[in-house]
């Protein structure tokens, strides 16, 4: 029952919000504070109370509530939270709380704003609690309306261009990953005879069907799920919408909607297929199609890693260099899948939760910088000097920098360092030394070089935009900017300390995944 | 005994011409003449099939659904009917409108250029 | 205490927390200035120095406290030679294998810790007058505090995890550092170019232990901790040519970050720092890293025989091995000659520190880590001391050029004692310096070592010797003697500063104790036996404690070396003070001008490095962002998604423009009309409407008919 | 018993008459409240009778119940929007009376199992929307469209005897659910093709759907809304009869052929509207896709086994009553606007959500759930089609659904995006009470659609097992 309230607050209360706005423009942001508020240190307590002893075993769900919704077809409306999807709960809780406070300097139609905030929340959570293929699309899409009136609303000049874009991209992916659920559904039906949406019954009645059609189900859902998480080729609405989107807007659309798309990729594909067994008693993912697949997912990982490191190098703009370096990191989590060892794995969840939490730090930090220049640009070759006029934000942007870099002692060093043990701890991507067919003279053990190279990259952007903006003689676009205000500073502080924390002791919520992750691998 | 087929084909060609009619006629009017024109062939196979299925010189047995199509075409009649007077209450309304009803140049309702 | 054959490791609850408080409380004293920096900052006050600067000396004093008791009581209460006190709590663990938090006591981490401490703290207490009226003050002893933190973590640590960990830490705070005055344009990108040289060699790390992860992954025993990788080589679950390679990668991030050969760009230019940083960062602690790594993973290129002798393996495995000795030559020989061209007091001693490092990279290469260690050893004692009288005549002078010292003698008598031990102590002046005794260790080493090419290699480090010689006294000559060159009527050199004057003398005495130690060691031992197996001779009880031994000291093998440093010696005071006009025109002459220039740009391997990383870097950059803005996102987004509805609609309505504008009259063409645009045939004609209906009817009919054979079936 | 609801629809007409009649001016409150009654008790009525047997050229399953209620519970929406709609004011009773004879033409339509009554119900649907379309007097784009649409529905009815003709020579029965007489298989080519082009030109699909768009713009637009929410769901009640009853044992012959036509509507139907700038005539269009999709579902219907038949007709009543939802909603909305500023085109909706937010917002979420947007209803239609299309192995027909889908986010966003934006003029449009109350109630509904799914889902396995 307990997942219900963290689904049913929100979206109850946005009616209201949006009504006290109305009324009362300042009202609405303190209700929705207050909303949010309750809702994060609820799911804090759940997990303090059922997340921390390593002997539970987190493969299976937890806080389970199913209740029939079409029976005759198998729809039920079921929540559940495990190993995987609790973390990234607690993660949405909290980048929401932040960005709730970090949107104050919101001044038109604040009712709105917060209103869809709330459901944006509802989304989001939905999306990572549902356990109902049928439930879990809705959310799904559901999410796409409060980000497209966010941005096209409250964003920036060129925001109706990239609220459409981002709209009709996304929206067309999921529609081709709605097919891959029918061929789940149907495959199930046909094997089994059971008419199930429901996670837990798909994952016992797949077994037995033919790899060739689960590889087919496999592409068809990753379709869907890359351009989410927004991989190579079908990347470029991420640098438009978050360009163009409020701050706190893209600290979530960075911090969470990509998530979404890397939660996806590891529930339906890997944990669905993980005990579908051919007559050899062979994995899915160790058969040919799955190595295949695996090579296909590693290259597109790398390449979506390295790409976009040498694009932010040449960006001026800094919002649109911290897009492209999200690409990148979320690059590193495609990598880890491709592993598909127990460090890649962890690793890839891992990075997903590093990188909520340092990515709206660096997109609330640039927000601030925007605000506080003359012109509000947020060109880097404008914008310089930061140091002397607002200290505090420089030295948060250095950490969130570093951190986002890999610097050790924080979170996104932990899960790097592991999805590259993974990666050549992996016998396939080391060993073999077949070519590749996409490129005859390549061997595979291109992608963990290359991937590994791009670090050097990522550095050195993170090092430039440091040097361009914060270093050196103070331009005259911060004439008149003041330190920040307590609510522009404070959330990203927040964030600090969760990057140290998750990067300093990462066993807390890595036993967790772990434990999670040794279900569905092979022994 | 006539065969059937010849009132078949009378019945095609009527609706043939009929359907001739609609398409090249420009006067409401006459179009609303071929649709009748129309309707009566559908009529006459009407009358051709049902006496293919039940033959009245030698009644054995019958039941009331031997005779569906006879009374389809009383009730054919009738919607015919109320069609054309529809039709011409449209027509005076057309007429009263635009003051004819050559239907060539009527077309308000075309779309506009964007 | 767990038995493994040859190693015992031992928990000793106390030691091990003491050495935790080392690694923790300058970092803790650390963050607490950086904190009080943000409070400085907020309400625009500034602490008083005293506070600020008590606090950071009293911070690594704690931890030089604690450095004395573990090595007073690991090296009294165990045998060094074969126990370890280690202990670790996992901080990333999956079931297969966890990543530690380990810290382990041996020999090697527990000198280098004491050296590091003691090091630390007198130049700490030097910098609170050096850095005096400094505004970031607080800023400047909480990076350091930080710094020296990640560097104890670093060399206590007990596996290659937490050895990167901190590995990277030191990387960024030597960027910290060394970008400390970053309104400097030059400071800030000096910063930079460091920290992505370093990052290089983090990079090759990262791959290196990944191997080796896979490595011992495969032989179903995952482990990155020394003591656990030396084991199983003796038990023989992995052999030396499977680990050669990850070697070479770890021996990769050594030379970016110890400055070697390919990668030394950055040391001269991190000179922008703050003099204290450059002598605790860039000469002693810092730069020697990356051979205190090597010397941690000397298993992965050096066999150990039965009785303590280390030879190459053959095959591809000596690669590693041989690639490390000519490196390491090959840097003394270039920081050497570059050192002869620097006009820059602090550059001088920058290449100097490159040279010294090739040094033991050299004698590390060659299997002789305790020669090694050795030479690192006394050079940390000598070269920040040399940097610290360098702080000091840069503060009166207020230059760092040598063409506007001189003549400093009488000004600055301290300094120039002091200077003075640690010019000899750099030269190696025969039998009197701790210098001349590990570099000749090292010298005998490379001599009879089994790499290729030895006796090359052996004539190179001499010819590096004498060249060291030449410069140290150019340099001391310079400063010290001959006219004053700087422009008397604001320029009045003066005695330095109380403070600062007890550190040179502190390091000083640390020099000549060295020295005393050694020369007794060493003579001594050729006389009496004893003393020659006791903790006196230095070298032999370091190749002891590590379980490797070389040739022992003899005479006759320094012969070479106190000829070379003689001659450079006379050269240098002959050409500089005596100015004698052939050495003069010698000097002069076209053809070393030439050389001289060749080497002032460093080889040209700075250029070299940046055509090869950032030039290509940038122009890929741009191509890939033109791709991915006209490719991808022009064609994919704009022509086909966005506007791929509306061109769609455009082009019919482009086709209704310049199409048929006619009314239809009958069915005309088929074909033309399918073309007809679909928006231009709502004309409102009714009868058009109804011939369209019937052409849908015909094209129906059509298609069943077509059907009909097929799919018509009655069943 | 078993005709009491058209009997209880008749009285309603001839009392509205009578009540017109009698208070001249002030009737119209009166009609509308007398028209509302009968409609909501002919429904319940309908609900008595469902499974009473009346011999065989009737039958009263669940096809009858969902099929009758649809049409009178959309027609009330009607009856709400033509309260409001100042073109119809004049002499509302006379409207109120043609729109009930109309429903009981659909009742017929859905009760019948042979084709006498099932054509006869077709011709008193047609009829009285004929008359309808043409009702206002003065008025020369009325006059036209009543023009246009009596000359074509004319002529396809004509067709559709012609094909019963043809259809009783092939099976020797007008009884629905008749097997094809050997060597009689040309006579049932000609029926189906006959039939299916009659029947397609009143749901609008694209070769026959030139009507639509004149109509739409030209008719006042409480007709529009009769049109597209009840008129057209009768119209498919017509089709479904035919199609699945009538021609239940020629298997999958029809299937092909609205294959054809189903692609064709969708890439036109959502193409065209993307040019559009007038709303009426985006909604034509969007009407014109939407009727693509669910002749997707009948499609699954006749081609796959028991378990595609019950997902097909699953999605097919999803889709419909979605349909009612949204379309009404989303009319009544325009209509709300055009009574203001005297036209449809799409700059007068600039910033509707500032001056006037509930109208806007069920525009808005009318129109998303037309997109398929998950938690409005419009969702659950398009999601049991696709699923049922896949299952039946026409993957390429659900793929042009997806590009037809996603094409449709372009034009509606276009409409939304107009609304977010800053209006020109800050006044206030003048709201009125019963359109405000019935477009909230159908925004509700539209959201929680999800609540009745499972109900639906009952009567559409009762449905495919009821029929033959």
């Amino acid at each position: 029952m307990e997942l219900l309230y963290l689904l049913l607050i929100p979206i109850s209360l946005a009616l209201p919000t949006y009504l006290v706005g109305r009324w009362k423009p300042e009202f609405a942001k303190y209700l929705a504070t207050l909303t949010i508020l309750v809702t994060t240190i609820y799911n804090f307590i759940l997990w303090f109370a059922d997340f921390t002893n390593p002997s539970t075993n987190y493969g299976s769900f937890m806080y389970n509530y199913t209740k029939s919704w079409v029976p005759s077809v198998g729809i039920y409306f079921s929540v559940g939270v495990d190993g995987l999807s609790m973390p990234l709960l607690v993660l949405t809780q909290l980048v929401f709380l932040v960005s709730v406070v970090s949107s104050y300097y919101i001044k038109d139609q604040q009712g709105t704003y917060y209103a869809l905030l709330l459901v944006l929340l509802t989304g989001v959570t939905g999306t990572f609690i549902a356990l109902d293929l049928f439930l879990f699309y809705i959310f799904w899409e559901l999410v796409l309306v409060p980000m497209f009136f966010m941005i096209h609303i409250w964003g920036g000049p060129n925001r109706k261009y990239a609220a459409i874009k981002f709209f009709i991209f996304t929206h067309l992916a999921s529609l081709v990953m709605l097919i891959g659920l029918f061929y789940i559904y149907l495959e199930a039906y046909r094997n089994s005879g059971q008419m199930s949406f429901l996670l837990v019954d798909l994952k016992v009645n797949l077994n037995g069907v033919s790899f060739k059609t689960l590889a087919l189900i496999f592409w068809l859902v990753f379709i869907g799920f890359v351009t989410k998480f927004p991989q190579v080729p079908v990347h470029t609405w991420l640098p438009d919408a978050h360009v163009q989107a409020p701050s706190p807007g893209s600290a979530i659309l960075a911090g969470l909607l990509l998530k979404m798309g890397g939660y996806g990729l590891i529930r339906i594909p890997f944990w669905l297929f993980a005990d579908v067994v051919d007559e050899s008693g062979q994995h899915f993912f160790d058969s040919k199609e799955g190595h295949t697949i695996r090579i296909i997912i590693g290259f597109i990982g790398m390449v979506s890693m390295v790409y976009p490191a040498f694009i932010a190098l040449q960006q001026d703009d800094l919002k649109r260099m911290i897009a492209y370096s999200s690409i990148s990191h979320m690059g590193v989590v495609l990598l880890g899948l491709a592993a598909y060892n127990e460090w890649g794995i962890n690793g890839a969840m891992y990075m997903m939760i590093a990188h909520g939490v340092i990515s709206p730090g660096l997109f609330l930090l640039s927000g601030i910088i925007e605000h506080n220049t003359k012109s509000h640009t947020r060109d880097m070759s404008k914008v310089g000097g930061l140091a002397h006029k607002m200290p505090f934000t420089a030295a948060l942007f250095v950490f969130m920098a570093f951190a986002s870099a890999g610097l050790p002692g924080l979170a996104g060093f932990v899960s790097e360092f592991n999805v590259f043990i993974g990666l050549f701890a992996n016998k396939e991507l080391m060993a073999s030394n077949d070519k590749f067919f996409i490129f005859p003279f390549l061997p595979y053990v291109i992608i963990p070089v290359l991937a590994v190279l791009s670090i050097i990259v990522t550095a050195g952007y993170y090092l430039w935009a440091i040097q361009k903006v914060i270093f050196l003689e103070q331009t005259d676009e911060l004439e008149n900017s003041t330190p920040a205000k307590w609510w522009e500073i404070q959330p990203v502080f927040i964030l600090a300390i969760f990057t140290v924390i998750l990067g300093l002791f990462p066993n807390t919520v890595w036993m967790v995944l772990d434990s999670w992750t040794q279900t569905i691998l092979p022994h | 005994m006539i065969p059937v087929e010849w009132f078949l084909t009378l019945s095609v060609v009527m609706f043939v011409g009929g359907l001739f009619g609609v398409l090249t006629q420009k006067n409401a009017m006459r179009i609303l003449i071929s649709v009748e024109i129309m309707l009566n062939a559908a009529n006459l196979a009407f009358m051709a099939f049902n006496g293919v299925f039940y033959n009245a010189d030698f009644p054995n047995s019958f039941s009331a659904s031997d005779f569906e199509g006879w009374v389809f075409v009383f009730i054919i009649i009738g919607v015919a009917a109320a069609e054309a007077a529809i039709g011409l209450a449209i027509f005076l309304s057309v007429y009263r409108n635009f003051g004819e009803i050559q239907i060539t140049n009527i077309f308000t309702l075309k779309e506009q250029e964007v | 205490m767990v038995v493994e054959e040859g190693i015992q490791v031992i928990e000793d609850k106390f030691l091990i927390n003491s050495a935790i408080l080392v690694i923790l409380i300058p970092f803790l004293t650390g963050i607490f200035l950086l904190f009080l920096r943000g409070l400085e900052i907020r309400n625009k006050t500034k602490f008083s120095e005293r506070l600020t600067g008590s606090i950071g000396v009293a911070g690594l004093l704690g931890s030089l406290i604690n450095a004395t008791i573990i090595i007073f009581t690991y090296f009294n209460k165990y045998d060094a030679k074969t126990q370890r006190v280690i202990g670790d709590t996992p901080f990333v663990s999956s079931a297969h294998g966890t990543f530690k938090w380990g810290i382990s006591l041996d020999p090697l981490s527990v000198i280098m810790m004491f050296l590091l401490a003691f090091i630390a703290s007198v130049i700490h207490f030097y910098a609170t007058e050096y850095m005096h009226g400094d505004t970031a003050y607080t800023r400047f002893f909480g990076t350091l505090n930080f710094f020296t933190g990640a560097m104890f973590g670093f060399v206590l640590a007990s596996n290659l995890f937490m050895a990167f960990v901190f590995w990277e830490l030191l990387g960024v705070s030597s960027y910290m550092l060394i970008g400390y005055y970053w309104p400097k344009a030059s400071a800030a990108s000096a910063a930079k170019k460091a920290f992505l040289y370093n990052k290089i060699g983090d990079v090759s790390f990262l791959v290196g232990i990944a191997y080796i992860w896979q490595i011992t992954l495969k032989a179903h025993h995952p482990t990155l901790d020394y003591h656990e990788l030396t084991n199983l080589i003796s038990n023989g679950t992995i052999s030396i040519n499977q680990l050669w390679f990850p070697g070479l990668l770890l021996f990769g991030g050594a030379i970016g970050k110890s400055a070697q050969l390919p990668l030394f760009g950055w040391l001269p230019e991190a000179m922008e720092g703050p003099t204290p940083v450059s002598a605790l960062l860039h000469s002693s602690t810092m730069v020697k890293a990356g051979l205190f790594l090597l010397s941690r993973i000397y298993f992965t290129f050096v066999t150990v025989g039965g009785h303590y002798e280390a030879f190459i393996p053959e095959g591809d495995a000596a690669l590693t091995a041989t690639l490390i000795t000519w490196l390491g030559v090959l840097t003394a020989l270039c920081g050497a000659l570059i050192a002869l061209t620097a006009t820059d007091i602090k550059k001088v001693l920058a290449f100097s520190t490159i040279s010294q490092l090739g040094y033991i990279g050299m004698a590390m290469g060659t299997g002789q880590i305790h020669v090694g260690f050795y030479h690192l050893v006394s050079h940390a004692t000598f070269k920040s001391l040399l940097f610290l009288c360098a702080g000091a005549v840069i503060h009166s002078v207020h230059s760092q050029e040598m063409k506007d010292m001189g003549g400093l003698k009488k000004y600055m008598p301290y300094t120039y004692w002091t200077m003075l031990i640690g010019l000899l102590g750099l030269v190696g002046f025969p039998f009197i310096t701790n210098g001349f005794y590990s570099k000749d260790a090292l010298l005998v080493a490379i001599k009879n070592s089994d790499i290729p090419l030895a006796g090359l290699a052996f004539t190179i480090a001499l010819i590096t010797a004498g060249i060291t010689a030449f410069y140290s006294s150019k340099l001391f000559i310079l400063t010290f003697l001959g006219t004053p060159r700087y422009d008397k009527d604001h320029v009045h050199p003066h005695k330095t500063g109380i403070r600062m004057r007890i550190a040179l003398i502190i390091l000083a005495i640390a020099v000549v104790i060295e020295s005393v130690w050694w020369a007794v060691g060493s003579i001594g031992g050729l006389a009496s036996e004893k003393i020659n197996k006791s903790f006196w001779n230095f070298e032999y009880r370091l190749g002891d404690l590590i379980g490797i031994h070389g040739a022992p000291f003899a005479l006759i093998d320094t012969i070479p070396s106190i000829l070379a440093v003689i001659l450079g010696i006379s050269l240098a005071f002959g050409m500089y003070f005596y100015q004698i006009p052939f050495l003069i025109s010698l000097k002069e002459g076209g053809f070393i001008i030439k050389l001289e220039n060749i080497i002032a740009n460093r080889f040209g391997f700075d250029k070299l490095i940046y055509v090869l990383a950032m030039g290509p870097g940038m122009w890929v950059g741009s191509k890939f962002r033109r791709f991915d803005e006209e490719v991808i996102d022009g064609f994919i987004i704009n022509t086909v998604i966005k506007d791929g509805s509306l061109k769609l609609a455009d082009y019919s309505n482009k086709l209704d423009q310049d199409g048929i504008d006619g009314v239809v009259n009958g069915l005309g063409d088929i074909t033309s009309e399918l073309g007809y645009n679909l928006r231009k045939v709502q004309t409102g004609q009714t009868s058009q409407y109804a011939r369209w209906m019937m052409f849908g009817l015909a094209l129906l009919l059509s298609i069943m008919t077509l059907l009909y054979f097929q799919t018509f079936t009655i069943k | 018993m078993t005709w009491l609801p058209v009997s209880v629809l008749f009285l309603g007409i001839i009392l509205i008459l009578v009540v017109d009649l009698i208070f001249r001016e002030k009737a119209k409150v009166y009609t509308v409240i007398l028209s509302v009654l009968t409609l909501s008790f002919s429904s319940l009525m309908v609900i008595q009778t469902k499974g009473t047997n009346a011999g065989s050229m009737f039958f009263f399953g669940d096809f009858y119940v969902f099929f009758s209620i649809v049409g009178l519970l959309s027609s009330i929406i009607v009856v709400f929007s033509a309260w409001k709609d100042y073109s119809v004011e004049l002499d509302l009773g006379v409207f109120f009376s043609l729109l009930l004879l109309a429903n009981a033409g659909g009742i017929l339509i859905a009760a019948s199992r042979n084709f006498i009554p099932l054509y006869l119900g077709y011709e008193l649907v047609s009829i009285p929307t004929y008359a309808m379309i043409a009702f206002k007097k003065k008025n020369r784009s009325s006059a036209e469209s009543g023009l246009k649409i009596f000359l074509l529905g004319a002529l396809s009815s004509a067709i559709i005897i012609y094909g019963l003709a043809m259809y009783y020579g092939a099976t020797g029965t007008l009884q629905m659910g008749g097997d094809i007489i050997n060597h009689s298989k040309t006579l049932a080519i000609a029926a189906l093709v006959l039939i299916t082009v009659g029947s397609s030109f009143k749901i609008g699909l694209v070769p026959f759907h030139y009507w639509i768009a004149d109509v739409y713009s030209g008719a006042s637009v409480s007709v529009v809304n009769f049109l597209s929410a009840s008129s057209k769901k009768m119209a498919f009640a017509f089709v479904f009869q035919i199609f699945f009853v009538g021609m239940s044992s020629w298997h999958n012959s029809y299937t092909y052929l609205f294959a054809i036509l189903a692609t064709f509507s969708v890439i036109v139907g959502n193409i065209v509207a993307v040019v559009q700038d007038r709303l009426l005539r985006i909604i034509a269009y969007s009407t014109i896709a939407q009727a693509g999709y669910i002749v997707m579902g009948i499609v699954a219907y006749g081609e796959g086994n028991t378990f595609t038949k019950e997902l097909a007709m699953k999605g097919i009543l999803f889709h419909i009553t979605a349909h009612v939802l949204m379309k009404g909603a989303a009319i009544a909305a325009i209509l709300v606007v055009i009574s203001s500023t005297k036209s449809d085109h799409i700059n007068n909706f600039r910033g509707l959500f500032h001056t006037s937010p509930i109208t806007a917002s069920a525009l808005a979420i009318a129109f998303f759930s037309l997109m398929g947007i998950p938690p409005a209803a419009g969702f659950y239609g398009k999601f049991f089609l696709f699923l049922s299309l896949v299952e039946a192995g026409y993957e390429w027909l659900a793929l042009i659904g997806i590009i037809g889908s996603a094409i449709s986010i372009y034009y509606y966003g276009k409409v939304i995006r107009i609304m977010v934006d800053q209006p020109e003029s800050k006044e206030k449009l003048n709201s009125f009470t019963p359109i405000n109350v019935l477009l909230v109630v159908l925004t509700i509904l539209t959201l929680l659609f999800g609540i009745f799914t499972q109900d639906l889902a009952i009567i559409a396995e009762n449905i495919v097992a009821q029929n033959p």
